[in-house]
């Protein structure tokens, strides 16, 4: 017994410890230098122009890039794990593939296919159509990196849930759509919204493929990633940390608006 | 019947993402939906790093002098990054109206793709480089290595910061001073140079990716006893922080001319060619020299020089032309994979 | 030393609110098959449980093989457990399962090996040692799961539920095959079920659980025969509850002459005779006329669902004897009733039956 | 055709769906960037991808992205074992931190802990006494790699450690089996092919990673110079093929790692008869 204990809080303190050192030390060295030189700099270096329309920009981003994703997300979701059909496992491993790319390289994906050396390049100048180098490259490099979050996330639950239902559905001649909607939507809710969560925040967090595509108009195209960058390269450290703290505090409202949604299902499952 | 149906789904999805696409695209920013419109009140100049602090004021100044002269308001917009990464959006489809990098190199870039004319260097004065700088060294106060010139760079107890030439365009240029050094004192012999070369390189404790990377790991992370910088840069830093720095100029160095040009092929069907001409030859203006002055660059302008010559001391330089036959060669000779860089390295 | 192999004394446990075990006391002889019956939610898990060491009881004492326990721990207690869900490793061949308590034990390779074929010869899946779990059919993961806990040679055998995920035909082979080994082993074994068929086909002993409680402990006929309590006598065997006894002929008066108005009571269906008319009924007089309401053809019998004095019985008649069919009017003699008292049972035969053999 | 044998409707549209998107976002655009740099060839494919320093770099990619997984592994059941097998005060604030290194701009992190790990830093000050070099060392790149794969391991066996179910464990620990002989011979067979699943993909991430290296690397040729790293060298020196071609060799040996993995997962649960 006395044995156990040891182990216990050694295993806690061995978590808390990496967690620690790895993770929460370097936020704090984000909040330090953030309020190195006072809350009035610090708020100043978040309510000044740039850093205001850089937010905005990261927030278009985020959402268009999770939009898209969460209809791709589920519709991939459904089609693994309700049929049956040839090149399922390829399938599966061809959405898991971005997280094996990194992320510079798929910045060049887009360039290469909506740049200037792409044939498809004199029809987009024609049209007045810019992607890369404007906001639609951004969304696009956004898109890639967070691909396959909410598939990931919806795939296991969906897999437990089995067909069953929607195959009885099916059978009193339920369309699709009301399959979805009444059946399936409501057991895999939970899951979809974490995975919503977690394409998010990286959405939120995404550099480097951004930065391949963006352009770096200060003001126009340069998203918060971006911008900290900019800041950082300026030796202005204290606004590139403050800006910094402001990626982690969403990120952190994020994670409690999760946790909040866990608590709520866990309730809600336990109240039945 | 199969395929049918996944057209019309593939067609109906592609026209939401793309109808969505553009609706963030435009509405995100109105002021790129005007510019679409009237065409001429956006102005982008293309830039590097360590101009930023220079050019956000001479935009400043510049937008005030063309709309006094003209009445046209101009957004003037602008982007930093590394020389080359910016040269290559500017040639992957970045519109900018003018380019303005650190070495004539990535600009030659940009002209290689098509987007301007081969000779651009000639169309302005001074080879196009309306400012220049020079590589100096900055140590810590009260230089306890004793650092004086480039031969205390090989000895083993120095330790050297400074980015990589192969990413950094700037560090080329600190490369390039180095080389210059060693050639005049060996008289020309290449192998002793490249032994120098080498040795100084094996000092170097952290090889940024960036000029500026390079200056923080010297400045915020302590590391190194000098750090081979852009006059400029040097000055800056030393600025910040008056009591912990000092600069140490060699006998020799080299002149760093960063380069302007138009972007032909954008001007012109942006219909901003005379907004160009006039943004550069502002540059070399009396009043364009003052800011580069007072932003740490050398001034061409006489008058200008002379104000501010208590900040930039003399000291022999050579140009790129003068002693690496120009940037071409210089690049082919030193940069490219299996350059003498490379060979500093190779095992 | 104790007569007793196993002994439970006055033994609580609580989970939250929630009292799964009160005041269990009871003791098991050396080499008994003992179940544990009764229905879910009665805590008789969470005794197999306290005796395996896998729950502490709150407050009491258990003893195996004389010697107080509460205080070993679960893996020094000598025991073979069968879980419910069998609980094989999974990632272990059917071999390294059944290996896998006596590795612990350091014994010697040849040792195993030869120990290890014996059992699954004996549970006769000589043949899949090298198979995993997920290969095998569940009766047959039910046997490995009994040849691991076999193999450390315990003193004594749990089955929590053994045959619950098996499907019934196998099950029924599955239970005499437990039975039969068991007590060729003679390791003193309880198994929990809720499925009282089960309990009284395996068990020599059956202990009867109810809401923490202990019912009634006894031999299957003798806790048929003779239930203590109401819940045992509805719990066991087929019944059929009676809110008043005291309307049927011959069950108006208890034992000791008092009243039987209001007490209920239980039949079984073999306490009933069913006859088609008065020629076939044995005791005409003291039967009772009931209305055929509905009739089940059950191989060997038919059961005969009738209506008598407002209460629906059901019992069983020869296939040899004239059929009946719905509608039809019948005799019923009840012989014996369940009453009860003060929660005990007791067995109030016919008085008619008393009188008529007097009356002979 | 081959609809008409499903039973649940929506097969086309879904996958119409899937397969669209997946062309537009990253078929395409893949393609695209294979076919612009197939022009070089396959002699100047080789020559690049097997130089000398080029190789060098992989070798540094994939050596600290290997270590950091097989840390972010050893740390990632710890962790998982402890949020899910004990409760103590801050627990919940535990789970809720794993997930962040996947908001941070890796850049931010990168700078975070160059600023923690250099000698003048708040645990650089440490490893320096000890005459360790922390930053700027293949230690420093290690690092990184950590951080920004913490979450991976965690989030896949969390799950499937809190859905397990305890018999096994119970029938072993019955058998007198010591708490260390329960986790290693019967939980964590159970975690191997989550652990698995998580190890590549931090593993994968990690080979990629260049933001948050750059800072704290060094990128001394031979010493601390990461691939992605010699790609940005590539791209500076407007060498698109060379940079496409090193490109496609990381992607390629990150996928077969992905591959590999998943393959051998596949085959242990096939040959246990779990999955056919």
């Amino acid at each position: 017994m006395k044995k156990d204990k040891l182990v216990r809080i050694s295993l806690i303190f061995l978590a808390v410890s990496f967690i620690f050192i790895m993770l929460v030390l370097p936020l704090l060295l984000v909040a330090k230098e953030a309020l190195a030189k006072g809350f009035a700099v610090y708020a100043n270096s978040l309510t000044e122009g740039i850093a205001v329309k850089a937010m905005i920009l990261t927030l278009e981003a985020t959402v268009a890039a999770v939009l898209f994703n969460t209809i791709f997300g589920v519709a991939s979701a459904w089609l693994l794990t309700k049929y049956d059909f040839k090149g399922k496992t390829f399938l599966a491993s061809i959405i898991d593939l971005p997280f094996a790319i990194s992320p510079v390289v798929a910045g060049l994906f887009f360039i290469m296919l909506f740049g200037r050396m792409s044939p498809l390049y004199p029809f987009l100048q024609a049209e007045h159509i810019k992607i890369v180098f404007a906001i639609p490259g951004i969304i696009l490099a956004t898109i890639f990196v967070t691909l396959p979050f909410i598939t990931r996330e919806l795939v296991p639950v969906m897999e437990a849930q089995g067909r069953d239902e929607e195959e009885a559905a099916a059978s009193m001649g339920a369309d699709g759509f009301t399959i979805f909607r009444k059946i399936t939507l409501p057991n895999i809710k939970w899951a979809l919204l974490y995975g919503v969560t977690l394409c998010t925040a990286r959405a939120m967090g995404e550099f480097g493929a951004v930065s391949v595509v963006s352009g770096h108009i200060r003001g126009k195209t340069n998203t918060l990633p971006l911008h900290i960058e900019i800041l950082y390269n300026e030796y202005n450290f204290t606004a590139a940390f403050a800006v910094a703290s402001v990626l982690v505090i969403f990120a952190i409202i994020i994670l409690i608006v999760r946790n909040y949604i866990e608590w709520r299902s866990k309730k809600k499952i336990s109240a039945v | 019947m199969n395929f049918k149906g996944f057209h019309k789904i593939a067609a109906g999805t592609l026209s939401i993402l793309t109808a969505a696409m553009l609706m963030t695209g435009c509405g995100g920013d109105s002021q790129f939906a005007e510019s679409e419109k009237s065409g001429s009140s956006e102005f982008l100049n293309v830039s590097y790093d360590p101009t930023r602090e220079l050019y956000a004021e001479f935009n400043e100044k510049f937008s005030a002098e063309w709309k006094a002269k003209t009445g046209e308001v101009i957004n003037f917009n602008q982007s930093h990054g590394g020389s080359g990464k910016q040269a290559r959006s500017v040639a992957e489809g970045l519109e900018a109206d003018v380019v303005t990098l650190a070495l004539a190199y990535d600009v030659d870039e940009v002209a290689k793709a098509g987007l301007m004319d081969k000779d651009w260097l000639k169309k302005f004065p001074d080879n196009s480089a309306p400012y220049t700088s020079t590589i100096v060294f900055l140590v810590r106060k009260g230089n306890p290595k004793n650092i004086r010139d480039w031969n205390d760079l090989v000895r083993d107890d120095v330790s050297i910061i400074t980015p990589n030439p192969k990413t950094s365009g700037g560090a080329r240029w600190n490369y390039l001073a180095a080389w210059e050094y060693f050639k005049e004192k060996n008289n020309g012999d290449e192998n002793a140079v490249k032994e120098n070369i080498k040795k100084l390189f094996k000092n170097v404790a952290v090889l940024d990716s960036g000029a500026r990377g390079a200056t923080t790991s010297f400045v915020q992370r302590g590391q190194g006893d000098v750090l081979i910088a852009w006059e400029n840069e040097a000055i800056l830093s030393k600025k910040d922080a008056p009591d912990d720095y000092e600069i140490v100029i060699p006998s020799i160095s080299i002149l760093a001319e960063p380069s302007v040009a138009i972007v032909d092929s954008v001007v012109d069907q942006k219909g901003t060619r005379k907004l160009a001409e006039a943004y550069i030859n502002y540059l070399y203006s009396p009043e364009g020299q003052e800011i580069a002055a007072k932003n740490f660059y050398r001034p061409r302008d006489k008058a200008v020089a002379e104000k501010y010559k208590n900040q930039f001391p003399a000291l022999k330089l050579v140009t790129v032309d003068e002693a690496f036959g120009g940037w071409a060669k210089a690049q082919k000779d030193h940069f490219t994979d299996g350059g003498t860089f490379d060979q500093i390295y190779a095992k | 030393m104790s007569e007793f192999e196993v002994e439970l004394k006055n033994i609580n446990k609580s989970f939250g609110d929630f009292k799964a075990s009160r005041d269990i006391n009871f003791g098991i002889k050396k080499g008994r098959l003992v179940g544990l019956l009764g229905p879910s939610g009665s805590g008789k898990t969470t005794i197999l449980r306290m005796i395996a060491g896998l729950e502490n009881p709150d407050s009491g004492d258990i003893f195996i093989g004389g010697e107080r326990v509460n205080d070993v721990v679960a893996g020094k207690r000598g025991i073979g457990f069968v879980f419910q869900s069998y609980a094989l490793f999974r990632h272990m061949t059917v071999f390294d399962n059944v290996a896998f308590g006596l590795t612990l034990l350091n014994k010697d390779k040849e040792f195993i090996n030869k120990k290890v074929n014996e059992l699954l010869e004996l549970v006769g899946l000589a043949k899949f040692s090298h198979r995993y779990p997920a290969e095998l059919s569940g009766g047959q993961r039910q046997r490995v799961a009994f040849a691991r806990a076999l193999a450390p040679e315990p003193k004594l055998l749990l089955l929590d539920e053994p045959f619950a995920a098996i499907d019934a035909k196998v099950r029924k082979e599955l239970r005499q095959w437990l039975k039969t080994t068991i007590n060729e082993l003679g390791i003193t074994s309880i198994f929990v079920t809720h499925d009282q068929d089960e309990a009284i086909e395996v068990a020599d002993d059956i202990i009867i659980t109810n809401k923490g409680r202990i019912e009634q402990v006894g031999t299957p006929a003798d806790i048929y025969r003779e239930p203590n309590t109401s819940f045992v006598a509805e719990f066991i065997g087929d019944s059929i509850r009676l809110d008043d006894i005291s309307k049927f002929k011959g069950f108006d008066i208890n034992e000791d002459n008092t009243s039987t108005e209001g007490i209920g009571g239980i039949i079984r269906p073999e306490f009933l005779e069913i006859a088609a008319d008065e020629s076939e009924a044995s005791m005409p007089l003291g039967s009772e006329e009931g209305k055929v309401i509905a009739t089940y053809f059950r191989g060997n019998n038919i059961q005969v669902d009738l209506e008598v004095k407002g209460e629906i019985l059901h019992g069983w008649r020869s296939l040899e004897k004239k059929p009946l069919k719905r509608g039809d009017k019948a005799l019923v003699f009840i012989h014996r009733i369940y009453s009860f008292k003060n929660n005990h049972t007791t067995i109030l035969e016919n008085r008619g039956k008393l009188k008529d053999s007097v009356i002979i | 055709m081959a609809a008409s044998k499903k039973i649940i409707p929506g097969f086309r549209f879904s996958l119409g769906i899937t397969m669209f998107y997946l062309s537009l976002l990253f078929i395409i655009p893949m393609l695209a960037f294979i076919l612009y740099s197939s022009g070089m060839g396959m002699d100047k494919f080789i020559s690049v991808v097997t130089d000398e320093r080029i190789l060098h770099g992989y070798y540094v990619s994939f050596l600290c992205a290997f270590v950091a997984a097989a840390v972010n592994g050893f740390f990632g059941i710890i962790l998982s074992w402890v949020l899910v097998r004990y409760d103590f005060p801050g627990r919940k604030i535990l789970d809720g931190l794993i997930d962040l290194p996947f908001a941070l701009p890796t850049a931010v992190a990168g700078i975070a802990l160059t600023t923690l790990y250099a000698e003048t830093g708040w645990l650089g000050q440490i490893f320096h006494e000890l005459g360790i070099k922390s930053a700027f060392s293949p230690l420093g790149i290690t690092i990184a790699l950590i951080f920004v794969g913490i979450p991976f391991v965690t989030r896949n066996v969390q799950p499937v450690l809190r859905d397990l179910q305890p018999e096994a464990e119970e029938a072993a620990r019955l058998f007198g089996a010591s708490e260390f002989t329960i986790f290693k011979k019967v939980i964590f067979p159970e975690l191997l092919n989550p652990l698995l699943t998580g190890f590549a993909l931090a593993f994968a991430r990690g080979i990629g990673e260049y933001g948050s290296v750059v800072f704290i690397a060094g990128n001394t040729p031979f010493e601390t110079e990461i691939a992605p790293l010699l790609i940005m060298t590539k791209l500076e020196q407007f060498d698109y093929e060379g940079a496409a071609a090193v490109a496609i060799v990381m992607m390629l040996l990150s996928f077969m790692v992905l591959l590999t993995i998943n393959g051998y997962q596949r085959y242990r649960l096939k040959k246990e008869g779990i999955a056919v």
